[in-house]
């Protein structure tokens, strides 16, 4: 599919496509998040109402919330969602984006 | 002394004159360098002066400088430099020259003093901002372009109205704050609402930003709606209703974000959630919160504008901006990739990025006047741009599934602007006393607080960790080609249908009516040609003998009309 | 009532007589103008018009029972002596100046449009000119839309 | 022509400006032809034309010192003599034709060889000059009959003028034989007018005559006069049913020809008749009162809609341009017609500023013609990127034309439909806007040609000589100008509209 030798060598995300480094940063970044959870040990909090004096409270919150927008989202999306021609040709999502003006240059891949 | 106080605008209205009159080559050149000199003139200037022009017994304040005019008149000047550095690329003069016109009334608008100058520029960045989505040359495009046209320009007409009611009122227009006391005020805050974005006015920002020119969408997301934050900022300080309104704002477009399968729509989406923060802080209206609003509309518009640029590079390069088109661009566009996750730093307001350090000030304020649901909301809604602009947009267009395409990295100027708005977010991630310098009010403000870092990497960290979760589960919801409802549909699909259905029934009438209508405007052309077409009575070549018998006519008019009443 | 009025009108006609001339031939004049197709009769009618208004100019300078109004070398003068009006007539000469140029400039076209054209019948100019119209419109039909590519 | 003896005279230099004032331009035109040198001929004109423009200045700076400035012709005394009479009406017109003046002198030195056979050029200039002093003379003369000899004097140097064009279109020569057939009808009607205001009053100089017949009953002497004056000269000022000579003049003579006479000449003479309608016969109110509201009102509200539609249709910039002028002057008569301080104002400002922008219009025309060989809308496809300069420029005077705030013609519009409201009109106010979107319709057809019509070629060909340049951008600059600094132009025709209706009321 592509060329390895002159590819790898220019791109900086090439690391995403090895599954081994992957799994050693997902790792890192759970090291990270129990760090920080602990971390609420030793400093000292200015917490502005009641609520968030719970230890660990930010992080609990923001998993507790992005998983609950996740599931909203889905939700909402049952309700509504239609097809891209819903508006007709009086919208943009309708059509392709005129090609005039783009400059559709492929990157060579041999 | 005169350049103290110059109108900036008059800068960018230049342009046109000149448009006419120059070659594209000196045009580009010129379209870069008028946002500098306004940058540069904007720092020059001394504060707290005015130029006022007298036209027709008003007193009109062209120039009305203050600290709150004076950090929108830069961040608007960078903005435009910026926005036309991504653009080198553009040939087509007319959006060109619409842009700058845009960016030079929303700077007049800025600088404005009283409403009916306001409203000359309110106006004017209605007019030249259509242009950006009608240089797309679709008829869609040009049916997006009307609709949002039409609102602009109602927004307009009802701060005209609110500006001759409040005159009657008060006998003065000056664009001062007002208390929301009397349909006056009231209407002008309506109108300012439409231009925010308010929930249920909103509609116009998703429907048009996807639809303007890749480099048109740029433009347009630094400075209508910055432009109705700096109006509210001025005119509505404190006023509660607005804390109400922005945590609304920054609520719902979260979900749609989140299933919207555009990208650019996404980020339209996420610009309105953006707004919410700032119509919190104006609704909270104390020194600290009007400094949190004015530092976040500034860096707002880098890392906006930053995020949009770089889907636009997409866009520019694979034809595309859908989702479910896109993936693992990272392959061919990784410069491009990286400044979008610098943008996507950036507004989920990871610390070091711009966004931390002037989100902070408007959540400590709220904070400070223990709004607490309010709070919770907002931060509830930084978990929301993270799961949209933060992760959704970078990820989906360049990591995710590989989609097969291999474009080529962005163009050099693309990347500069790119390059340059990025340095800004960092730098005033980095430094953030270089921003709270320029605000409206002194700010004693450290935002790099252990307490506040450590609580914001856990938010963020346990929010990634939780994406991380569900996208190996599976659950993340898929990109399919599709739109979502949003509440303009009340007035695209529901009431036109209506009247169509209702009009169906008069079906003969309107067929009489418009059978009448064509007849009268045939007859009326071949009476015009009669007469003044090329060889009409009156315009085809006299013979001298009928041109001397007129003057007997007319001689004879007169005589016997002295004849007849002068006896 | 009628009779009064044609008593006035007579009265008109009989002390104004030379007011009528000049209108009658005032009228000869323009109706030429009017009429003739000939270009050198329409300045003729010109002439003959501007040169009623001479005379009629002239003939308000006349003081009944005046002398000319030329100061005799020789006779003694009368202190009582009428004269008439010498003012109109010093116009008059100028406005024949200005007749005369009129004329010679009108004859001097004639000349030229004679030689561009051909003729000097104004139905026939008239055509001409009409056709180069018509001509430089149906070029402009011919493309049609104006905004089509060439 | 009486001169004034100006060595003997114990009077000082200023004191003899309004002589001099047609004098220059009358004593220069000799020269040309007798130096014979199409070249030094060329010089002396500009010269001739800077001379009279600045002795306009001073005369304006004396008339805002004394008021009005009047001067005895040969020493006699005025109501025997002729008398030059100065007040700020004439004084401010006099600025307009004299600069005018000079800068289509200066238009000729880099088209004149492009437009004129080289061996007539002399005697262009001659007649050039002839003209000025011939319009001079009729805004600066007090004595009716004075003013007749002038009006004859352009008059017959603009039909010579017109006649020029013929060695690009033959046409011209019938134009100017109309020209000079109609022209010369209407100067006979105005003298029939002089004379029988003669038989009347017995004097000829015009304040006399105004102040003998408000002694006198309206009777008939005095409506034939001031019907045959009008009408003569209506004529001569494009009158609407009267207009039919105009057209034709401007789009076939040389442009430099159509520049100037677009500018001054239907101008000078409708300065005429508002100095007829309110220097003389101003104690005749109720006779001016039916006339103008009955005939001329409407006639000029009828040259707006009729001629702007014309207009609209032509397909040729020349004769849209002339037939727009014949609008314009519809405009003027409306203004002129309200009878009013604020409506005469709106008349005399509109002179001024429309002389201005069409005067710009012509020279671009001018410039388009030399460049295309040919003025046809099919010809300036696509002008806006061929000739940036001119087009801009054009775009400004187009802009003037419709009355766009920020230009001039946005300045009288304004006065005039504020005249209109004063009077309570409201049909009148919806007419001026109706008609300023017929404006917008014409103009709006040329810019789109101009700029949005996809052009043959992309070459850039601009015949554009430094003083046609400068001249170009002059006129655009006081197009702009005057549209936003409006203390030379409002003030002055508002003193000249205050005093002429001061007569006026004085004999209500």
């Amino acid at each position: 599919m592509k060329n390895k030798e002159t590819n790898r060598s220019k791109n900086i995300y090439e690391w995403i496509e090895n599954p081994r480094i992957t799994r050693f940063l997902i790792l890192g970044f759970i090291i990270i998040c129990v760090g920080l959870f602990v971390s609420d040990f030793f400093y000292v909090r200015h917490p502005y109402f009641s609520i968030d004096k719970l230890f660990g409270f930010y992080g609990i919150y923001g998993f507790i919330m992005f998983t609950l927008i996740i599931f909203a989202s889905k939700a909402l999306r049952l309700l509504a969602m239609r097809t891209e021609n819903f508006y007709g040709s009086k919208a943009v999502d309708s059509e392709e984006y005129p090609n005039e003006e783009l400059d559709l240059e492929k990157k060579d891949v041999s | 002394m005169f350049l103290n106080i110059f109108p900036i605008f008059l800068l960018f209205f230049l342009m046109l004159p000149l448009s006419l009159i120059f070659s594209w080559k000196t045009l580009r050149i010129l379209l870069l360098a008028i946002p500098i000199l306004g940058f540069l003139q904007i720092l020059s200037m001394d504060l707290n002066t005015s130029y006022v022009i007298n036209l027709m017994n008003l007193e009109l304040q062209l120039v009305r400088f203050d600290k709150l005019t004076r950090v929108f008149g830069l961040i608007f000047c960078l903005a435009a430099f910026l926005g036309n550095l991504y653009a080198w690329h553009v040939k087509d003069k007319i959006q060109q020259v619409a842009a700058i016109m845009y960016s030079g009334s929303a700077i007049g608008a800025v600088f404005a003093g009283d409403f009916v100058t306001l409203f000359f520029f309110w106006e004017g960045t209605a007019i030249a901002s259509v242009f950006l989505i009608w240089a797309r040359r679709t008829p869609a495009a040009y049916h997006t372009g009307m609709r949002y046209l039409l609102i602009q320009i109602i927004s307009g007409l009802i701060l005209l109205m609110g500006t001759v009611l409040h005159y009657k009122y008060t006998g003065s227009i000056e664009f001062s704050k007002l208390e929301l006391d009397s349909l006056a005020s009231w209407l002008i805050f309506i109108s300012f609402g439409i231009k925010c974005a308010f929930p249920f006015l909103h509609n116009w920002l998703q429907d048009s930003y996807p639809a303007a020119t890749v480099t048109g969408t740029v433009i347009l997301s630094a400075f209508t709606t910055k432009l109705a934050v700096y109006a509210l900022a001025r005119a509505f300080p404190g006023t509660e209703i607005l804390i109400y309104i922005g945590a609304a704002m920054t609520l719902f477009p979260i979900f749609f974000a989140e299933i919207e399968n555009d990208l650019r729509r996404v980020l339209a989406y996420s610009l309105n959630n953006q707004l919410g923060f700032m119509v919190v802080g104006i609704g909270i209206g104390t020194e600290m919160a009007l400094n949190g609003t004015a530092a976040h509309a500034f860096a707002h518009i880098l890392y906006k504008a930053l995020l949009f640029m770089s889907v636009g590079a997409v866009l520019f390069r694979t034809g595309t901006s859908k989702a479910s088109e896109l993936g693992g661009l990272y392959r061919t566009m990784p410069i491009t990739a990286t400044f979008c996750l610098v943008g996507a730093a950036s507004i989920s307001a990871f610390p070091l990025f711009s966004g931390f350090v002037t989100k902070s000030l408007i959540l400590d304020a709220v904070a400070y006047k223990h709004y607490q649901l309010i709070w919770f909301i907002l931060i509830f809604a930084s978990a929301g741009v993270l799961s949209h602009s933060g992760i959704k947009v970078p990820f989906f267009a360049f990591f995710s599934h590989d989609s097969g395409l291999r474009p080529k990295e962005a163009p050099f100027h693309m990347l500069m602007a790119m390059g340059l708005t990025s340095a800004l977010c960092i730098i005033i991630g980095i430094t953030p006393g270089l921003l709270y310098e320029y605000l409206p009010f002194e700010v004693s403000y450290k935002p790099y607080s252990t307490y506040h870092v450590i609580n914001q990497l856990q938010l963020l960290c346990f929010a990634i960790l939780s994406f991380i979760i569900i996208k190996w589960l599976n659950l993340l919801p898929q990109e399919i080609r599709s739109i979502n409802i949003d509440f303009d549909i009340i007035y695209r699909k529901v009431i036109p249908d209506f009247f169509k259905h209702m009009l169906g029934k008069f079906e003969v009438i309107i067929k009489i009516i418009s059978v009448v209508k064509l007849t009268l405007i045939e007859i009326i052309i071949s009476l015009l040609d009669k007469f003044i077409g090329s060889d009409g009575r009156i315009s085809r070549i006299w013979s001298t003998g009928n041109m001397v018998l007129w003057i007997a006519i007319v001689l004879s008019l007169i005589l016997v009309l002295n004849y007849s009443t002068n006896i | 009532m009628i009779g009064d009025t044609l008593s006035q009108v007579g009265t008109l006609l009989a002390t104004h007589s030379i007011y009528w001339l000049f209108i009658i031939l005032m009228m000869t004049g323009f109706y030429i103008v009017v009429s003739r197709g000939n270009l050198i009769k329409k300045i003729i009618g010109l002439n003959l018009f501007q040169t009623s208004v001479f005379l009629f100019y002239i003939s308000i300078g006349k003081v009944t029972g005046g002398t000319p109004p030329i100061l005799p070398m020789k006779l003694k003068v009368d202190d009582f002596s009428v004269y008439s009006n010498p003012l109109p007539h010093v116009l008059i000469l100028t406005a024949i100046v200005v007749g005369v140029a009129t004329t010679a400039l009108g004859l001097s076209l004639i000349i030229r449009i004679r030689e561009s054209y051909g003729t000097i019948e104004e139905s026939d100019l008239l055509e001409i000119n009409r056709k180069i119209f018509s001509r430089e419109n149906v070029q402009d039909l011919q493309q049609g839309d104006l905004f089509k590519d060439e | 022509m009486n001169s004034p003896d100006i060595i003997t005279s114990t009077k000082s230099f200023l004191d003899h400006l309004p002589v001099l004032q047609v004098l220059f331009p009358f004593a220069f035109a000799p020269l040309c032809v007798l130096f014979g040198h199409r070249k030094i001929a060329l010089y002396i004109t500009i010269s001739a034309c800077a001379l009279a423009f600045v002795i306009s200045l001073l005369l304006l700076r004396q008339v805002l010192i004394v008021g009005v400035v009047s001067y005895e012709l040969g020493g006699w005394p005025p109501p025997v003599g002729i008398e030059y009479r100065v007040d700020f009406l004439n004084a401010f017109l006099l600025v307009l034709v004299s600069g005018m003046a000079f800068l289509t002198s200066i238009y000729l030195i880099g088209t004149m060889h492009a437009e004129i056979e080289e061996d007539k050029q002399t005697l262009f200039l001659t007649c050039f000059l002839l003209c000025i002093s011939g319009l001079l003379g009729v805004l600066i003369t007090g004595d009716a009959f004075n003013l007749f000899v002038f009006l004859e004097i352009s008059s017959l140097s603009t039909y010579v003028m017109v006649a020029q064009g013929a060695n690009k279109d033959k046409r011209a020569l019938t134009a100017a034989f109309d020209y000079l057939v109609m022209g010369t009808i209407g100067a006979t009607f105005f003298v029939i007018g002089i004379g029988f205001l003669y038989a009347a009053t017995g004097t000829l100089n015009m304040y006399d005559i105004a102040e003998r017949i408000r002694e006198d009953l309206p009777n008939r002497t005095i409506q034939v006069a001031f019907a045959f004056i009008l009408v003569g000269l209506g004529l001569k000022g494009a009158l609407f049913p009267l207009h039919t000579w105009l057209p034709k003049a401007y789009s076939f003579s040389p442009t430099p020809t159509a520049v100037f006479l677009a500018s001054t000449a239907t101008k000078v003479a409708i300065y005429a008749i508002i100095r007829f309608l309110f220097s003389v016969f101003h104690s005749h109110p109720s006779m001016l009162e039916s006339v103008l509201i009955n005939i001329v009102m409407p006639l000029g509200i009828l040259a707006m809609f009729a001629a702007g539609g014309i207009a609209f249709y032509q397909r040729d910039l020349k004769r849209m341009l002339a037939f727009s002028s014949v609008s314009q002057i519809g405009y003027i008569l409306l203004g002129v017609s309200f009878m009013s301080t604020i409506g005469l104002t709106a008349a005399v400002v509109h002179l001024f500023n429309h002389g201005i922008s069409k005067a710009l219009l012509f020279v671009c025309t001018g410039i388009i013609f030399l460049s295309f060989g040919s003025s046809f809308y099919k010809n300036i496809k696509g002008l806006g990127r061929r000739m940036p300069w001119t087009s801009a420029a054009f775009l400004i005077g187009g802009l003037s034309l419709i009355g766009i705030p920020g230009t001039a013609g946005f300045i009288s519009k304004w006065l005039l439909v504020q005249a209109a409201i004063e009077q309570g009109s409201w049909l009148i106010v919806a007419a001026i806007l109706i008609s300023s979107l017929i404006a917008i319709l014409y103009v709006w057809q040329v810019t789109e040609i101009m700029y949005f019509a996809k052009s043959p070629s992309t070459e850039t060909k601009e015949y554009l000589g430094p003083s046609s340049f400068l001249i170009v951008w002059i006129l655009a600059f006081s197009t702009v100008f005057f549209g936003l600094n409006t203390s030379f132009t409002v003030e002055y025709s508002s003193k000249a509209a205050n005093l002429l209706m001061n007569n006026f009321t004085m004999e209500k």
